[in-house]
């Protein structure tokens, strides 16, 4: 007997039967569209599933109770961010009256909403110290682009044509070199020294006159404040270069250091991260941009201005402007005729701008000090309670940041306990894997970030199972390696996915 | 201190632990004279209760006037169940499935949302998602020109009948490559792009063709032409289409003799409310063999240790993450919440509810129509039929016009002038299966006010 | 190495400490309450758990999905009509408008709300051949009390004192002798005969001038259609009771035959069973009740009352209502002055029947007819399909209506395999189980009610589940008897739930 | 057919294992002449989409006053998260927790609930819900009559300081039991119960007392002294609360010498949305030592096979479905939707939360008194304090001054003359944490011109 029978876990598709359908969800009449020429017409099936309205309703319901989240469990994945959503940001956002509105209304219908992106605007300028916020860029990379298009012209502007160059370095997300590709700039990578920090000899080698500017996230990557970062921008600046923010990280400093103090002339946001919408199993984000005064002309348009009651001049920043009565409108290509342009066809993720908005207005003033402060406290204190424990930390001696990294060498070396490993048995634990092999230059990494809205208990299990993993490793080595074993699948075959490319349901063969 | 859970006795435990007096000293490697003093600017917090409040009143502000505006985003019947799925904190409030086994919730679900946008589009292989229709116009001119080895030109013909944003948009991001959009007129009659428009660039290297499907005139273009051109003449097909005309229209991996290499296109029209503009997502499906060159994430299904079935990101050699400054694209976060509620409309329109929609959609669109034909002045710009968007020339200035409906609590259309001045006084108008007969009537008793 | 480490369970008092907040949620100031005199104030601890807002949606989010529920499983529970519940109806019923409506609102700011509620009982009546509805009780069985008050009351309109009994067949739900006896009244049982049907010469004895009236459901609690009904109210109207009909089996008759054709003198109706509104975990629910013209003078208040146009004259039911513009008002007791009063503080689960408002104008006059015609489909399906495979079925060549019994006598006897037994092992097949144990006088059952919303893939699967439930049983009885293997917890002691009482956490101890 | 999945091959092959030709034939055990022939006054099915836009209209035409009536029904700040869990499918869909180990979420939230209001009340035992405050109350006076054995009488004294629905309700459920009822009036000055007027009963046979606390205006009662009556009568102490208050008051489990024997109220200030009067949930907790003759469902903590700790429902033998016409009460169905919301909603407060939201309330009463204080004609009716509802006395007929407010879109109060005609002119107003500073002006400012 059979203790515990597998439940069938079927594709949607599996539960189609022709001539099934969820009655209420489509007109219940619906006219012969004669006027669509024989030739333009669809002779194939649609291939969709033929399903009833509970069927689906049961299928992605189960569905979803197969995932990990914030709402379930502890996820502590690093450089993402993973703190809790609050519930209203959601609720509010999906008034009918905000998911009802046209991207293309006039701003007479507009200005409830207009009002609430105005405000955001010069809430993130604020928080970051730039002069001027963009909210278009749908995530953190097109950000990125947003920023580095920014760079290009303001450089084209002032005819400066030769700086085709994109400093990185070397610990740097991904993105930051595939958006430099993406503007059609060369990468040139900086190394890091063994304290985490950008290798400053190196960087005065790599500028010159073809340097366009530089991509920094501080705290880095590797979970450490880039402590040089007052030489950094002078070396980039005296060159002729501009330097880049990217914000994935800002949660670490929000309201204790401003990008735009640290000297940076363009940053983006990652709004899914510190302003907490929610990740939504991989998006939408949103990765609104800042800029420096002299970026100011450059931004992507639309930008929400504000014209004050007695009409003609655009507000300039001051928060008094989230109590004024002036009217909202659109700037454009007429108001910023060097803007780098439109990114979205419309404005941007606005459902997750207004999300955002909400989160800023429920901390306010002293709730975004508090969110560094506490993301680091927790960072800190997890760091230190591992490493007490018996685990390597990357950068011994620095601070955490919001986030730090362990480095699993010696074990690997001495058990061939991998970070992979370590992360699935973590499954088993309850606990969502920190963010492995990123940043690539740590051997065997997890990076971990806590953020501020776990509480200590948390903390506490999560080392506690750190620590019974390594002893099982020490044990059994394999049954490890074998792990997860609670999931609603074992271990999946990753190299077999790519190598069997099964991309589509084609049936049951 | 909103969503902080840590109590005193927490904080000072913590503190002792890491051997540090006060959370401020956890600060002391930022350099003293960079440290933030105060956000004076920013608002004092609010309890959730005047937040509420708050939203209440600016959601209402803006009334909700019955809209006649499409121009590529549109108003469509949501069931219920769809975002009460989508926003269950599981999907939610996760993230992009990198530890595969804890999330087969979402990779499923992406595996199954590829099989349905292959199913409708007709194409072999979908990505799970780009930002929205025009950045993936984008991404498709940036991988057709990695995908089409023949040609080095990296000139790309866009029809001026395709969205002027998604013109745009493709232009600002592919711009520092190098690459070249050649725009293609369309017919001043038709509203469609000619083949015969096309002929000058015969012999010469064209990377790709760009054909919307319907374009942004609501006009059905004659997409097997195009596509053949295109084959003929050694370029890639990219399609632009709106995902539920497919429910009726032939899907691009058909157009022609070979079906186009490339589809994208906005999924708004798939359970994405209006929103002002966002999160909408793009599609993009393409031809199995550029595969390689395909942007954005893909799941696959594979086994685990047992044999099972599962799913798990795959391909990602593709991606920034691994691949850098030689990825198919720095896409990362995508709009995945987007998909999730797509699939779950899709799965309850299914293939009956989807092509009703469409039908109706096209049927109120064709009774407005006839609705504002008896109106003096007021004339359909062309002749091609449309999916369920029409051009109307107007007697009297659009802007005018349409602001005196708005007063109405109508929104009478998308005002042509800006985008296509060469037409004269035009609004681009759309009714979808949202709208009664009632709603059309009042419509054209609005607009014939409006112009008396 | 322990596999499949078990992840902690903690209450919400568990994850409590002291001084920790969900501090958005509460005014952020609040004065001291010092127009309370000291002696009325409070001293001892409020007794509540202190978490955070994350915590606590983290605590019930994993709390919910330890439940089965329609929306994840098959849940045959008979006599309970689990069908699925469209989403559509919740959602649109917590519109912000129907939710912020007072219940003492006057009229002028009602007429929205009103309209769904007259339109309903106008529907109610249609459907169930009723001359009028009152919508107040809140749960089947307050409409039995409705409706057995309504008995008394009108016997005692007419002086007729001493009817103080009230027929129950032995099947009979538990609510019906337990109303009996809240009214005053003392419950006489009717004994059923094997083929399920009433004893109708026990019946004929029972009967007498001391007899205020039967309550009966029809279909029976036995799964089948009670063929004397007339019969049967010809024997209780001659005597001079009344009769009720319990409406919780409406299900399986809607659109077919009417309780007011069948003579039925008064009846409730479960709304949360046939109007398919969420059974919530345990309700809420609407007991909504219907009665023949010589009771309308006695149904509890409010009721909607529709005034026309002109002014003045109560409409009488017709459906040119739906599209009426009168203006509603509400009958109270100036109206109704013979009404037993108001059975709750305002007007009912008035939230429940906005749902199965919008139900009904989503099913519409087809849509009526056809849920019995599915329900009654799907449960002799099943019934069939168990009969094939070996189950014995209680009431032989019977139809099956909506629902049906299956009776394990014979395997209790050969390999004492329980109906426990088989519920408890259903689950680890992922179906919940039938309804056990009811009705009491038939040995070892399960009553099997299927509902019209479940596909014939899962009636097939169920039917497999129970064959290999019985294979297990004879292969290993001891196994099947300490089933659940696969729920968070194992088969729970009742005994000492019961016996050594603990029905609220006391700290650890 | 909406809901049903069945496809033509289903019905045909379900339709031959039956072995029956047509569906119609499963009915033919009923008797041909009974059979409907149609529900012509049934309006036809609406798609979601129909019915989406009616109820949109329906929702909006009723306004959203800005509404100063209690009277037993109070709006509160719910927090977003409450609902959004609580309509999760796995809490929604599910029924009553019969098997145990299917619906561990349903009864470990309801131990939770349990131990929740016996934190707040003071109790020992706490049910898992009645239907709402005034059938708890019934249920309370029947309970007092099986558990008081030493008293003969059923006689109950309710003061007229009690919701006056509550009283009907409780007379209309219990009158069949031949239970009588007592009013016992309050003093007209004070606004409250007065021991002295209990007087005339000493050394009667009292079955029970009900005391409620806020009574029903808005005035704390003497509790202590009620409650040792009570107690030296040999009567039951029945308290009938405002749960909320509870926060801020002495717990009915402290008041006199030994608290009361049993608790009710409406659960509905724990998050329960006004919602046209319902669903909202009846609370009722009571002594240890009367457990047995508490009506409704009770959960309790156990252990299973393997010795872990789990939940059930238990002393199932007090109900319906056992014990049948001797069980306590024959409530099956409860409201535990609502249950569920208000422990979400109590581990949201928390505590201090709670304490904040009545305290908030209590000020903005007081508030909104000192604002009208100034107005002519206008005045406090009782000297006692109050939690936070007031009756104020106007200089004119009370119905219409509310109608004029209400012309004006605020919801003035609730008009005492009907129920209570004795007190003239007069209203029963509230404002809870919902109100702003700006509310109460505009409520002053609204009275004064209804008044002019
Ligand atoms: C450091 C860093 N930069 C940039 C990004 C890209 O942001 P997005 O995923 O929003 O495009 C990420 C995202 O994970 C990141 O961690
Ligand atoms: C036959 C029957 N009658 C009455 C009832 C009581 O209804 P409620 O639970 O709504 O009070 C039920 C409920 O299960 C029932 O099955």
């Amino acid at each position: 007997m059979n203790l515990k029978p597998e439940k069938p876990n079927q594709l949607i598709f599996e539960h189609s039967r022709a001539g099934r359908r969820a009655y209420a969800q489509a007109p219940l009449q619906a006219p012969e569209a004669s006027g669509i020429p024989a030739e333009l017409r669809r002779s194939s099936p649609v291939g969709l599933p033929e399903a009833s309205e509970m069927d689906v309703v049961r299928h992605y319901t189960r569905l979803s109770q197969k995932n990990f989240s914030i709402d379930t469990h502890f996820y502590p994945l690093g450089s993402c961010t993973m703190k809790y959503n609050p519930r209203a940001c959601n609720t509010l956002a999906m008034l009918p009256g905000f998911l009802g509105r046209h991207p293309l209304a006039p701003e007479t219908h507009s200005q409830g909403f207009m009002a609430c992106m105005f405000e955001l605007q010069e809430i993130l300028k604020e928080v970051t110290g730039m002069a001027g916020v963009s909210l278009t860029p749908m995530a953190g990379a097109q950000g990125e682009f947003a920023g580095v298009a920014m760079i290009q012209a303001y450089h084209a502007a002032r005819g400066d044509t030769q700086r085709t160059e994109i400093l990185v370095p070397d610990a740097a997300h991904g993105t930051n070199p595939a958006t430099a590709t993406q503007c059609g700039c060369k990468t040139v990578e900086i190394p890091t020294n063994d304290q985490g920090d950008v290798d400053v000899e190196a960087l005065r080698q790599a500028v010159g006159p073809q340097t366009a500017g530089i991509m920094l996230t501080n705290p880095s990557t590797l979970g450490v404040f880039e402590r040089q970062i007052g030489e950094i921008q002078k070396i980039v600046h005296e060159a002729g270069g501009l330097s880049y923010y990217d914000g994935a990280n800002l949660n670490a400093i929000l309201g204790k250091v401003r990008p735009g103090d640290m000297g940076f002339d363009v940053i983006h946001m990652n709004l899914h991260k510190t302003f907490s919408t929610p990740h939504g199993g991989g998006g939408p984000g949103s990765g609104a941009v800042g800029v420096s005064k002299r970026l100011l002309p450059f931004m992507p348009i639309p930008v929400v201005g504000l014209t004050d009651d007695r009409g003609g001049a655009e507000a300039t920043s001051h928060i008094s402007h989230l109590t004024s009565h002036g009217i909202y409108r659109w700037l454009d290509e007429q108001d910023l005729p060097q803007t780098i342009g439109r990114l979205s066809a419309f404005a941007g993720n606005a459902g997750v701008l207004l999300r955002a908005y909400i989160y800023a207005r429920l901390l306010g003033r002293e709730g975004m000090h508090r969110v560094a402060e506490f993301a680091t406290l927790n960072a800190n204190y997890l760091m230190v309670e591992l490493q007490k424990r018996g685990f390597d930390v990357a950068y011994k001696g620095r601070r955490a940041s919001h986030e730090f990294i362990i480095t699993l060498k010696r074990q690997k070396q001495a058990l061939e306990l991998t970070a992979t490993d370590v992360a699935k048995r973590l499954l088993d634990y309850g606990f969502h894997a920190p963010t492995i092999y990123f940043p690539l230059l740590v051997p065997e990494c997890l990076l971990i970030e806590p953020t501020e809205t776990e509480s200590r208990e948390t903390l506490d299990a999560f080392v506690d199972a750190m620590v019974t993993i390594w002893d099982e490793a020490k044990a059994d080595i394999e049954q490890v390696k074998a792990a997860p074993y609670t999931m609603p699948v074992r271990r999946l075959d990753d190299v077999r996915a790519a190598r069997e490319l099964d991309l589509r349901w084609q049936g049951n063969e | 201190m909103p969503f902080i859970p840590h109590t005193q006795d927490d904080i000072r435990d913590m503190l002792t632990a890491i051997g540090a007096d006060s959370i401020d000293t956890l600060f002391d490697e930022i350099p003293a004279g960079l440290r933030c003093s105060g956000l004076p600017a920013i608002p004092e917090g609010l309890s959730e209760m005047a937040v509420n409040r708050l939203m209440q009143q600016r959601a209402a502000q803006d009334g909700q006037p019955l809209c006649f505006i499409g121009a590529g985003a549109y108003e469509h019947h949501i069931p219920a169940a769809v975002w009460e799925i989508t926003t269950r904190g599981e999907f939610y409030s996760a993230y992009t499935p990198y530890q595969a086994e804890a999330s087969q919730g979402t990779l499923q679900l992406i595996y199954e949302y590829q099989t349905m946008m292959c199913g409708l589009t007709g194409m072999e292989v979908s990505n799970a998602s780009l930002y929205d229709g025009a950045s993936a116009l984008a991404e498709a001119v940036l991988m057709a020109v990695r995908a089409n080895r023949k040609s080095k030109s990296a000139r790309i013909l866009v029809p001026a009948a395709v969205h002027p944003y998604y013109r745009q948009v493709a232009h600002n991001i592919v711009k520092g490559q190098g690459i070249a959009l050649e725009t293609v007129p369309f017919c001043t009659e038709a509203g469609t792009t000619l083949v015969e428009s096309l002929q000058k660039y015969e012999g010469e290297d064209i990377t790709a063709l760009v054909i919307p499907q319907p374009n942004f005139f609501g006009c059905l273009e004659a997409v097997d032409a195009l596509t053949d051109w295109a084959y003929a003449q050694g370029a890639l097909a990219i399609a632009v289409v709106n995902p539920l005309a497919l429910a009726l229209l032939k899907p691009p991996g058909e157009w022609g003799a070979e079906g186009v290499d490339i589809c994208v296109g906005d999924g708004q029209p798939l359970g994405s409310p209006l929103s002002s503009g966002g999160p909408y997502f793009g599609i993009m499906c393409c031809k199995q063999a550029h595969v390689r060159q395909m942007p954005g994430r893909i799941v696959g299904r594979t086994v685990d240790l047992e044999d099972r079935p599962g799913f798990a990101l795959t391909l990602q050699p593709r991606e920034q993450h691994i691949r850098r400054s030689k990825a198919t694209s720095n896409i990362c976060t995508n709009q995945g919440l987007l998909v999730t509620a797509a699939t779950i409309h899709m799965a309850l329109l299914g293939p009956e509810g989807l092509q009703r929609a469409a039908a109706a959609s096209h049927g109120n669109t064709a009774a407005l129509v006839n609705a504002v034909s008896g109106i003096e002045g007021v004339e359909v710009m062309f002749s091609t039929p449309a999916f369920h968007e029409v051009v109307l020339r107007l007697p009297k200035k659009a802007g005018e016009v349409l602001a005196a409906m708005a007063k109405n609590n109508v929104l009478g259309g998308y005002d042509l002038s800006r985008e296509y001045p060469e037409m004269g006084e035009a609004i681009l108008v759309c009714a979808t299966e949202t709208k009664t007969p009632e709603d059309i009537e009042h419509y054209a008793a609005s607009l014939r006010e409006a112009l008396s």
